[in-house]
């Protein structure tokens, strides 16, 4: 038997993918459907040398996280809705300061305490907006247990790459089912270290003035640069200003710095899309549903495709205007009240073809159920 | 080393009013470090907001100024992620205490090797005087306008029952005691809190009629008394100063350590 | 081959999860085949009748979950009362009859067995009981090879007790296989 | 040990806020503060260098620097 | 003097409105720019026999309103964007259970601890997503003392009509200026009590069941019907249930119960719409300046208008797009990067004449932003 | 009244595993009630998140399920709202001490007149068997799988130093004692905290090896004792059981009351 | 007082979880679980009325019902 | 009337933002004019140089920050320094001759008055000095009645003081009329 191949839940494919990324620094609080996250790293960081916490709460995981990115570790936590509800201020300090870090939410059904142990993917828009102020985000999801490794460790990349929180967007539904995944040999998927500062000890450090390509180098605690560290608007060293064209310029960065890389951070997955007339766009576990459909519609002619979507922030409306442009209709499959369809509609030219397949019942959306759509989109009724 | 070295100049003379007590604690926390003879990279100060807080804007270590009652939580992860480094927290009594409470319980209980500096000045200075869970009932405030109900906490009787195992108080009349018991606090291997007395005259000053900054350190030292002093037995009211409990007990990132051996030598 | 969905329920103890893991890993470890294992949690699976789903195919499967199992298994009345109408027409439902007492209502092939009985007889020790459903099970459908699921079992537990299990293991296949050919 | 003998007061100006702490504490009335609310020595010769002025100084605006002897 | 005449600051005109609306209990935690009114409630509920409770953080302030008005209290909370990011999950426990609450967020520049004394509009967005799930939600604003007051009686109204969290986002120049208020006779504006159940005791009542009209009467602790309050999805009874139809019953009536009445929900003022060519969309204190453009322009013949929104959530989009429909440009005025403007975009039928006048530097909108960004838009150049 | 009266019997058998101790403390918290006589409608019962915390669910008192950690702050609302019902609030160890630290140290020195029970075992049990603060060194858990490092709280000795002002202890072996020191806690005036010992044989019982429930039981008999027992002198290591801790003090809603009458003689 | 008489068990069977806890718990050894795992009272006759079968069942599945003296 | 823009600096101590407020409520309260107060927070209001802002008119304000006032006062050296630029050309730039040096830059009419000075000598209570600024202001300026100002007095002060205020206000009144014959 092949070591490399293991039958495992999602929850543990984003452990052995973290760990594969570099992970050595993990706190969290345990939440149904991410607890397994938790467990597994308890086991396993130590084994590595690295460090498991379990924090007395959400917030203090977020924080002790971002404490320790500034330590030079790589730096994970793991939660659900109510928990990643709870986040959201030390979060938006890590967007405020530029700290590397990954925040797992393994969605299940929301609002409040909802539906603990059912899928769901309500927090989409959470994921953008939950934190006060504007500000960028990137978070990402995956349908299966080899893109779950994958677009874990592009997590810690993009976090290394942009200095920033990157938010993984799992569900119950891949969290919690086992299936298949091939571990990569290590250096066969290409790991981004922390950018470290060349600037030597005793010459001024600028932890927040951009290189010319956009990276800012860290230089870690400990080491020979000293440096401030503040949620408040702040000047190039770290310290706090309000002057105006200070402000305006941390402002637009933080906003910049992700929304003008969508390209960079874009991550999708198109099947049959080229003659495609009715274009299925879905993601995480649904993305699964939409594709038995697609697989099993084919053969029989019907033009489907299906755009599956690994980035959900910054949403790549220009790759999804285009992908779209001669689709006849548009069907978003997710499992909430339509949180993607929102922004599929913005993006595309003619936001009324743009149809919805989802559930909101906490019960798995169905191959039947977005085939039901389907007949009512093509006017074929019940 | 002189102590103006530790300092960041630039950003003198600092925000706080005059007469704040808070600028005698950094000026005697300097005095500490300076005389334990630590080096400035080997320092971490992580702090919270409020008024306070600022103290880490003004000294030349690693400083992370987080939010509102949670740098304890930041400090734990800054803590095991280098233990080698020496993590001091300065905090006021409502970043500490109020919305802090959780974290200051739960890094005193994990006994982690972290210096908790408690800037009790009994109101919350930076947004301008509301009470605090260290006002103490019957004491004025812009949100006790018929004079405070809620009792207070004994920060030493909770940091002991929380598990703490080095806790002190002085005040900031007793400026060489503080210099003395931080730098017992910071060589003590395990969680350390120091409450310092602070004045606040701006707002607990006016509010509570106690005049000038010079007047409240005058009550600081009328109203209280070296631990085990006879005067305490007397009047029993007097609040106690110096090493208030001080225990050995498996410090949280020494515990970890061995955790990973075993869990090293396990694989 | 063609596709199997498979339905394992039961309650908390009796170690149903445990089997449906152990068959799909078996398959997916080696035999080369696809599989998907999911479970429902929740509330009930605390007290009431635990739920767990295997699909095995050979090919890629995407809709992971089981709407209509071509096997069920249920290990208690409360399991079957609750799943027993899922069963897709045609399939096969397997309960113990010591737990269970079927209605013989689902049009299904109905094969109530002595899986219980069989193993505390001849083993006396409980904990095996899921092991030898899988043996039956798989004697009934001849989905994998039994000695796919030895190696699973064999990462999974202390040396000192693979006997063990490989006993029950056998007690079911050979128990499965007489009702086979039934 | 002999008695320190002061070299000076260093007083920063900029720093001092006039909160009178220094002056108030002094045990020998050494400090005032001038018409513009700053500190000054006043009486520099009654000095015992107990540094108290510098240790209390919220401000960090005082120094009492003694003769090396 | 007329009594009812006042001169005070805005925070002081929400505590006047509250308690002409009913406001019985108060539970805070102080932040700037929001502190004020959490002190002048501490003095003048107790003197009306009120409450004022100072809790330990945002969290407990949340939960503490809940408690109370499951007692039958009108309750309030206030506070700025750190403390509003952390009432995040109360609040989608309030909007889950259905419980009448007001919470005040008085913004300030954002993201983290940003600019805390410093005007901003960056919160918008997060008052409609900040908390996980689905959910609908109602957010209302004002950019004058009168507004204020009659705004926050329409929170307290909405929220009893409604049985929801009602948020109030005002912004720190508004909260903090001082200008005149007249303080209505009592029963000049007509309040809505708390809807009691009319069930007698001992006959089953459904605290989840809507009536015909769909207002769900409520009963309080302590009175003679015992109910279960949860965040799970629950049945008409309280109790948790996660029967799909049951689910989705509830999910649907989170929402729809919002967006299905954004008529009856939608406050604005308008300025000028009849012949405008270029309308400003604006909202809080930047409408302030808006109006203020507006006013100096029209003398001069340039055909501008405003539209002043009161009510930001649910987003009242088909009133937009009508009132917009034979505008040449419109212009959205606002104190972030643009979070009503996207909405506004989705509103009109053609998004490209939608521009933005901003600031996100921490400095108040000056009518010179304005005029520069209508420069621009007319193609005159800087 | 029969203590079934006080039960929702319909969501009847409840959700709680086979022998777990949750169920002794619902039975026995019901008997103190009965005996004390309270009307269904003059209680209140605010639970957080939790298997613990369903217990709420299962009383036909107006019950309040909130959300993890908090219910305590959601309690103190109720009983401020409305001071003459009692207000039970019964929490996991996790619910009340991991993530509801705060709320609790808050609510015992404000000293409110809600009765805290604390149903320690040791473990979260609703998310499947992770350590808690009441889990203490050396136990196994899934998250602390090379045994745990983490101290652990003394609820007692936390709850006394921050304010309560009734704080007792027993275990699901000692029923009636349930029964006796709820009834105690109850009529206290303050807040008052009565922890129970209750197994979790699903998690904490079966990853540290304690066997069945009764099993579990019969270690609560042996490795307690009375307060102030002989027991106790010759073996440090027993846990003390009974009213550990009981004062008067003013009670914050009474204190509140007083604040109105001097706020509307003002005006 | 005089001692109490035992009328009968009431016990839930849709309740019982069949824990053991009364089983093993009961002075008197009265009560055993049968083999669908609910309690039965075996041994009725040796029951001295203490309750503690009552008092400690985590299901209240379980009544002990005194006669009337 | 002419609309009025006036900014009020100096230090926290001295009351600046207390007299600001008492305008603008006394015209607002006693003249049926329309006023807006705002004022500048956080921390560099706690050391450094305190600022408010009134608008006083007899229409409807709505832009309500001042960016370039009328009428300037500044109470202390750091106040004047950051603020002197902002003055309205041919504006009133009121500054005390004890607290500030000025350099007789600004655009303006620059009235370098002795208030602190005279009601030292006067009165010998420095707390009164905001009021005797605002008596010297209203003479200057001619906006409101001083009777205006005291009834707004009469409301936050208790009895025992107001004969102090009204004192104040006269010697302002009185310093302010002998310099605007100047
Ligand atoms: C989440 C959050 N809530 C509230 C505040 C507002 N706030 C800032 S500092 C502070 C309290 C300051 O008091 P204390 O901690 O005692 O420090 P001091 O200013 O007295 O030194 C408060 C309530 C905040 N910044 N963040
Ligand atoms: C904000 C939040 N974080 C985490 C959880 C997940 N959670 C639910 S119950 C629980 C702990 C349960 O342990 P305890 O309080 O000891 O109660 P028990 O189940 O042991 O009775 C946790 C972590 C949650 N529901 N909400
Ligand atoms: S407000 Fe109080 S605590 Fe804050 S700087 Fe001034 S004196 Fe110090
Ligand atoms: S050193 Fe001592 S005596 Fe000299 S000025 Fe300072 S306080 Fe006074
Ligand atoms: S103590 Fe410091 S700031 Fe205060 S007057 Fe003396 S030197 Fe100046
Ligand atoms: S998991 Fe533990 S605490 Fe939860 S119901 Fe089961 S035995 Fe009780
Ligand atoms: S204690 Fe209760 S649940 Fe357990 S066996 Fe006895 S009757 Fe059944
Ligand atoms: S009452 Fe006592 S003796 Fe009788 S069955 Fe119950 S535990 Fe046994
Ligand atoms: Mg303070
Ligand atoms: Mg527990």
């Amino acid at each position: 038997m092949d070591p490399n191949i293991k039958f495992i839940q999602g929850n543990e494919v984003c452990v052995e993918a973290a760990l594969y990324a570099g992970l050595n620094f993990f706190a969290g609080y345990p939440i149904t459907p991410s607890t397994e996250i938790a467990e597994h790293l308890a086991q396993k960081l130590p084994e590595q040398g690295g460090k498991f916490i379990q924090m007395e709460d959400e917030i203090a995981s977020m924080a002790a996280i971002i404490g320790a990115s500034l330590t030079g570790k790589k730096v994970m936590t793991a939660t659900s809705g109510p928990g990643f509800s709870l986040m959201q201020e030390a979060l938006g300090y890590a967007i405020m300061t530029e700290i590397p870090c990954v925040i797992v939410n393994v969605m299940r059904g929301g609002p409040s305490t909802g539906l603990p142990t059912s899928v769901g993917q309500g927090d989409v828009m959470q994921a953008r907006w939950g934190t006060h102020g504007d500000h960028g985000i990137i978070a990402l999801t995956a349908s299966n247990h080899q893109d779950v490794f994958s677009i874990t460790i592009d997590a810690f990349n993009l976090a290394e790459t942009y200095r920033t929180p990157v938010i993984l967007l799992f569900d119950e539904v891949v969290g919690h089912m086992r299936e298949k995944l091939v571990v990569p040999e290590p250096g066969e998927i290409p790991i981004v270290e922390r950018l470290r500062t060349s600037v030597k000890g005793g010459v001024d450090y600028h932890p927040y003035l951009p290189r010319e390509d956009g990276r800012l180098p860290m230089s870690d605690f400990g080491g020979v640069h000293r440096y401030n560290v503040t949620g408040l608007y702040h000047d190039m060293w770290g310290f706090p200003s309000n002057n105006p064209s200070v402000v305006q310029g941390l402002h637009r960065h933080l906003n910049d710095k992700i929304t003008n890389n969508v390209n960079q951070i874009s991550r999708y997955k198109e099947y049959y899309l080229e003659d495609a007339e009715c274009i299925l766009i879905s993601y995480g576990s649904a993305a699964r549903s939409a594709l038995h459909v697609v697989q099993e519609r084919r053969p029989r002619g019907e033009k489907l495709g299906l755009l599956e979507l690994q980035t959900l922030w910054p949403f790549p409306y220009q790759m999804i205007k285009e992908k779209c442009e001669n689709a006849k209709s548009i069907a978003v499959v997710e499992l909430n009240a339509g949180q993607v369809l929102r922004a599929v509609k913005r993006a595309v030219n003619d936001p009324e073809k743009v149809f919805l397949a989802n559930r909101i019942d906490g019960v798995f959306i169905t191959p039947v159920d977005i085939r039901n759509m389907l007949r009512f989109v093509q006017g074929r009724g019940a | 080393m002189a102590i103006k070295d530790y300092l960041r100049e630039r950003f003198f003379p600092h925000m706080w009013c005059p007469g704040c007590g808070h600028g005698i604690v950094l000026n005697n926390m300097l005095r500490s470090i300076e005389q334990l003879g630590l080096s400035k990279n080997e320092i971490v100060m992580v702090s919270g907001i409020g008024c306070s807080s600022r103290i880490s804007g003004y000294v030349d270590f690693h400083t992370l100024h987080t939010i509102h009652g949670r740098a304890l939580a930041f400090a734990t992860g800054v803590k095991l992620g280098l233990p080698e480094l020496n993590v001091i927290v300065p905090m006021g009594d409502g970043d500490a205490l109020a919305i802090g409470g959780n974290h200051f319980i739960h890094a005193a209980r994990r006994n982690i090797d972290i210096t908790a500096i408690v800037m009790n000045n009994r109101i919350y200075g930076m947004t301008g005087g509301q009470f605090s869970p260290l006002s103490g009932i019957g004491t004025m405030a812009t949100t006790a306008p018929f004079r405070n109900i809620d009792h207070d906490f004994d920060v030493a009787e909770l940091s002991k029952a929380a598990g703490a195992t080095f806790v002190a108080r002085t005040t900031t009349f007793h400026a060489k005691q503080i210099t003395d018991i931080i730098k017992q606090a910071i060589l003590h291997e395990g969680f350390s809190v120091v409450e310092i007395l602070t004045q606040c005259p701006t707002y607990f000053g006016r509010k509570n009629r106690e005049g000038s900054a010079s007047n409240m350190m005058e009550l600081y030292k009328k109203n209280t008394t070296p631990i085990g002093s006879q005067a305490k037995q007397e009047n029993p009211e007097l609040i106690e100063r110096g090493i208030l409990h001080e225990v050995e007990a498996p410090e949280y990132c020494n515990e970890y350590d061995k955790i990973i051996k075993a869990a090293m030598k396990g694989k | 081959m063609e596709r199997c969905r498979m339905v394992f329920s039961g309650s908390g103890g009796q170690g149903v999860i445990t089997a449906a893991i152990i068959l799909a890993e078996a398959a997916v470890l080696y035999e080369n085949l696809t599989a998907i294992q999911s479970q429902a949690y929740g509330p009930e699976a605390r007290g009431g009748a635990t739920r767990s789903d295997v699909i095995i195919s050979d090919t890629t499967i995407n809709y992971p979950k089981v709407v209509q199992p071509n096997v069920l298994v249920c290990l208690t009345q409360e399991a079957y009362n609750k799943f027993y109408t899922i069963i897709r027409p045609g399939g096969m439902l397997i309960t113990d009859s010591r737990f269970v007492k079927t209605q013989r209502k689902a049009d299904a092939k109905q094969m109530e067995l002595p899986i219980y009985a069989t193993v505390m007889e001849e083993i006396g020790k409980p904990i095996v009981f899921n092991i030898c459903m899988l043996g039956t099970l798989l004697a009934l459908t001849e989905l994998i090879q039994p000695e796919s699921v030895m190696k699973v079992i064999k990462t999974r537990i202390p040396k000192d007790f693979l006997q063990l299990n490989r006993k029950a293991l056998d007690i079911g296949l050979n128990l499965g296989k007489a009702h086979k050919t039934q | 040990m002999a008695k320190p003998k002061l070299k000076e007061h260093i007083i920063n100006r900029e720093w001092c806020k006039g909160c009178g702490i220094c002056v108030h504490f002094c045990p020998k009335k050494v400090l005032e503060l001038d018409d513009t609310d700053k500190v000054v020595a006043a009486r520099p010769q009654d000095c015992i260098c107990c540094k108290l002025c510098e240790l209390r100084c919220p401000d960090l605006a005082i120094e009492v620097i003694v003769e090396r002897q």
